[in-house]
C-alpha cells in the first residue's frame, strides 16, 4: 500500500476508478462513492457486490478512521448474509432488509446536498469582507461578564474527557485490630484450653480477622500466654494454654 | 444622506459583526425602529444606487456593511485580506445535520454521518459556528447543539430559513418520523431473522 | 463612483491598516499612481459631499476610511465595537474544576487538568469569581480556593447545590465517579472502625 500522503490511489474496482486518500468523510460517503460509480440505484444496492467494493476500499485505503468503516462492512456483510435467506412469498410482509441502509444513505445523501449548498454559501460569503480596521476600543468600563452554565457545564466535560485515564492509588487503611482478637483467644482458652486455629478466627472472619488474629496468635504465644502446636506437616494448627504464662 | 443614516453608517462601519435594528436603534433615542428601518434602506439604496466599493446586507439577524464580491479577487492578490478558511467536508456535513435538527444530540449526529463528531463537535464550538443549547432528556442528559449567528454570519444567511427547505433537495424525503419508524421495523426484521 | 474609486473604498474597507497610495495602486495595474490618487480624491469628495457617516482620513503616510468624531459618543454609548467578555476555554475548564471540587488547591487543579494554573488563578481571582478559602493542611500549607457567590450570581444559582451533580454529566465520570465512591466508603469504614 502507498503512503497515506499519496495523493490519490487507486482502486481495483474498476477503470479508471481513482479515488482521493482523505475524499471520504465517512464510510456512508464511500457507499455513495461506489454506488454513484457504479451507477447504481440507491433504492436497489446489491448488496453482496457492493459489500465485497466496501470491503476491498477500506482494504486498500488503509482508513484511518477504520473503526466507522468496520462496522459498516460488518452491515454489508451482515446484509449479504440476509439477502441470501430464503424469501417469504411476496405479500407476505416480507421487508428488505436494505431498508434502513437505503434509508440511511438516501438521509445522508441529502445532508451532503445542504453540505455542498453551505459550501457554497460561505464560499460566497467569504468573498465579501467586513470592516478591517478598527480603531482602538474607547476607554470605557469594561461590560459585564457573561457566564452561563451551559458553558461552564461543557467546560466541565471537557476537563473530564480530557483526563487520560484515572491513575488511582487507592490507600486504605484497614486498622487490625489486635485487642478484640486477643480478648476474644483468651476468653475461648479460659473455656476450653484447647481451640483450633478456626475457633480462634470467629464466624465469617475478614481478611482484616485473619491478620488481627494471627498477630494476637503471636504476640500471646511470645508472652508465653499460649502454645502454638501443629501435630503433623500441613494439619490445623491447634491453640493450647500455656498453663506456666496463664498463672504468671 | 440624513442625520440619523449618517449615524447607521458610523455605526455599522465601527462594528465588526452584524447589529440588528434594535441595537441601532438604541443610537438615537428619539429614533423608532421604522425610523432605523427607513434610513437602513437609505444606506443600502445609495451603496447601490451611487455604485459604492460596499453594500449593506441583511446577515445573521441584522445589518452589515461588506466590500462587494467583484472586488474580492484583487483585494486578496494585494494581500490586504484574506478570506476566511474554507472548512472541511466533516464540518460541513455535520453543521448540515446541526442546522436541520437542532437541537440535536452528539449520537444522532454520529448516526446519520456514520462517523464518531466528537473532534468535529469540539473544533466548531471552538470556532463559534455551534453551541451547547440544552440537555437532553434521555438516558445520561446528553448535551444538544445548535448553531450559533456567527454559523449565520459565515454562510451570509439572514436566518435559518434562508436554508434550503427539504422539499428543494434533489433528494425528497420521507418525514423524518416516518423513516424512524422504518428503521425500527427493519430492526426488528434483523432480530426476527437473526 | 467610477469603477477605480469603487476598488479602492472596498480596498481600504477591508484592510486593518491604513494603505499608502503606492499600496493601493497595486489593486489594478492598468491604474498609475495618479489615477490612484484621483479617484481617492472623488471618494473623499462623494462622503464629504453625500453627507455619509464616514471620511476618507490620509493619517499615518496612509489613507483609511473613519467614522466622523460627530458620531463617537453615540457609538461609543452603545458599545457595538466591544464584545462582551467572555472567559477563555482555559478560564471556564478551572473554574469547572474548582466548583465541583471546592475547596481545592492549585496543585489539584493542575493535576486534573495538566497544565499549570497560576496565570488563571490570578485572573479568575481578579474577576472575582474565585477566592481563596483556606490552606491545606498539607506540605506547604497550600492555599485552598473555592467559587465567589458572584460566580453564582452569574450562573443565576441559588446556591452550589444547583450545579448539576456529577452523576447527571453525560461524558462517563465513570472510571472517576465509581472510584470517589469507593473512596468515599473506604472513607467511611476506616471512621466506623476507628
Amino acid at each position: 500500500m502507498t503512503a497515506p500522503e499519496a495523493p490519490t490511489t487507486a482502486l481495483g474496482a474498476g477503470p479508471g476508478f481513482v479515488v482521493q486518500l482523505d475524499a471520504f468523510s465517512g464510510p456512508l460517503d464511500l457507499l455513495l462513492h461506489l454506488l454513484r460509480d457504479e451507477q447504481l440505484e440507491i433504492a436497489d444496492i446489491p448488496i453482496a457486490r457492493i459489500a465485497d467494493q466496501f470491503l476491498q476500499a477500506v482494504h486498500e485505503l488503509g482508513l484511518n478512521q477504520a473503526a466507522d468503516y468496520l462496522d459498516m462492512a460488518s452491515r454489508l456483510v451482515r446484509l449479504k448474509a440476509q439477502m441470501l435467506l430464503p424469501r417469504r412469498s411476496e405479500d407476505d410482509g416480507w421487508e428488505d432488509p436494505r431498508a434502513e441502509l437505503v434509508r440511511r444513505l438516501l438521509e445522508y445523501q441529502q445532508i451532503r446536498e445542504i453540505a455542498v449548498w453551505m459550501g457554497r454559501s460561505a464560499e460566497r460569503r467569504s468573498e465579501q469582507f467586513a470592516r478591517g480596521y478598527l480603531p482602538a476600543p474607547p476607554e470605557l468600563p469594561p461590560p459585564p461578564l457573561t457566564l452561563d452554565l451551559m458553558v461552564l457545564l461543557q467546560a466541565v466535560e471537557r476537563v473530564i474527557s480530557a483526563i487520560p485515564s484515572p491513575v488511582l492509588h487507592r490507600v486504605v487503611a484497614r486498622p487490625l485490630d489486635v485487642e478484640s482478637a486477643t480478648r476474644r483467644i483468651e476468653a475461648l482458652l479460659e473455656e476450653r484450653g484447647e481451640i483450633a486455629w478456626l475457633d480462634a478466627l470467629g464466624p465469617r472472619p475478614t481478611i482484616v480477622d485473619v491478620l488481627s488474629t494471627l498477630l494476637a496468635l503471636l504476640e500471646l504465644a511470645k508472652r508465653g500466654s499460649l502454645r502454638l502446636l501443629q501435630p503433623a506437616p500441613f494439619s490445623p494448627m491447634v491453640i493450647v494454654r500455656d498453663p506456666a504464662g496463664t498463672t504468671a | 444622506m440624513t442625520p440619523l443614516a449618517q449615524l447607521l453608517e458610523a455605526a455599522l462601519f465601527s462594528a465588526c459583526r452584524p447589529l440588528t435594528a434594535e441595537e441601532l436603534s438604541t443610537l438615537d433615542q428619539d429614533a423608532t425602529l421604522a425610523d432605523v428601518r427607513v434610513a437602513l434602506e437609505q444606506v443600502r439604496e445609495h451603496y447601490d444606487f451611487e455604485q459604492h466599493g460596499v453594500e449593506l446586507l441583511e446577515l445573521a439577524g441584522g445589518y452589515q456593511i461588506l466590500t462587494r464580491p467583484i472586488h474580492a479577487a484583487a483585494i486578496e492578490r494585494a494581500q490586504f485580506s484574506v478570506r476566511t478558511p474554507k472548512l472541511t467536508a466533516a464540518a460541513l456535513e455535520t453543521l448540515a445535520v446541526i442546522s436541520y435538527r437542532q437541537p440535536v444530540g452528539r449520537a444522532e449526529i454520529e448516526e446519520i454521518r456514520g462517523v464518531s463528531a466528537g473532534g468535529v463537535l469540539r473544533s466548531l464550538q471552538e470556532r463559534g459556528l455551534i453551541e451547547v443549547v440544552g440537555r437532553s432528556e434521555g438516558l445520561g442528559r446528553p448535551l444538544l447543539y445548535g448553531t450559533t449567528p456567527l454559523f449565520l454570519e459565515l454562510l451570509g444567511m439572514r436566518d435559518l430559513a434562508d436554508l434550503p427547505r427539504s422539499d428543494e433537495l434533489t433528494i425528497a424525503l420521507q418525514p423524518h418520523r416516518a423513516s424512524a419508524e422504518g428503521m425500527d421495523d427493519a430492526a426488528a426484521y434483523v432480530e426476527a431473522e437473526s
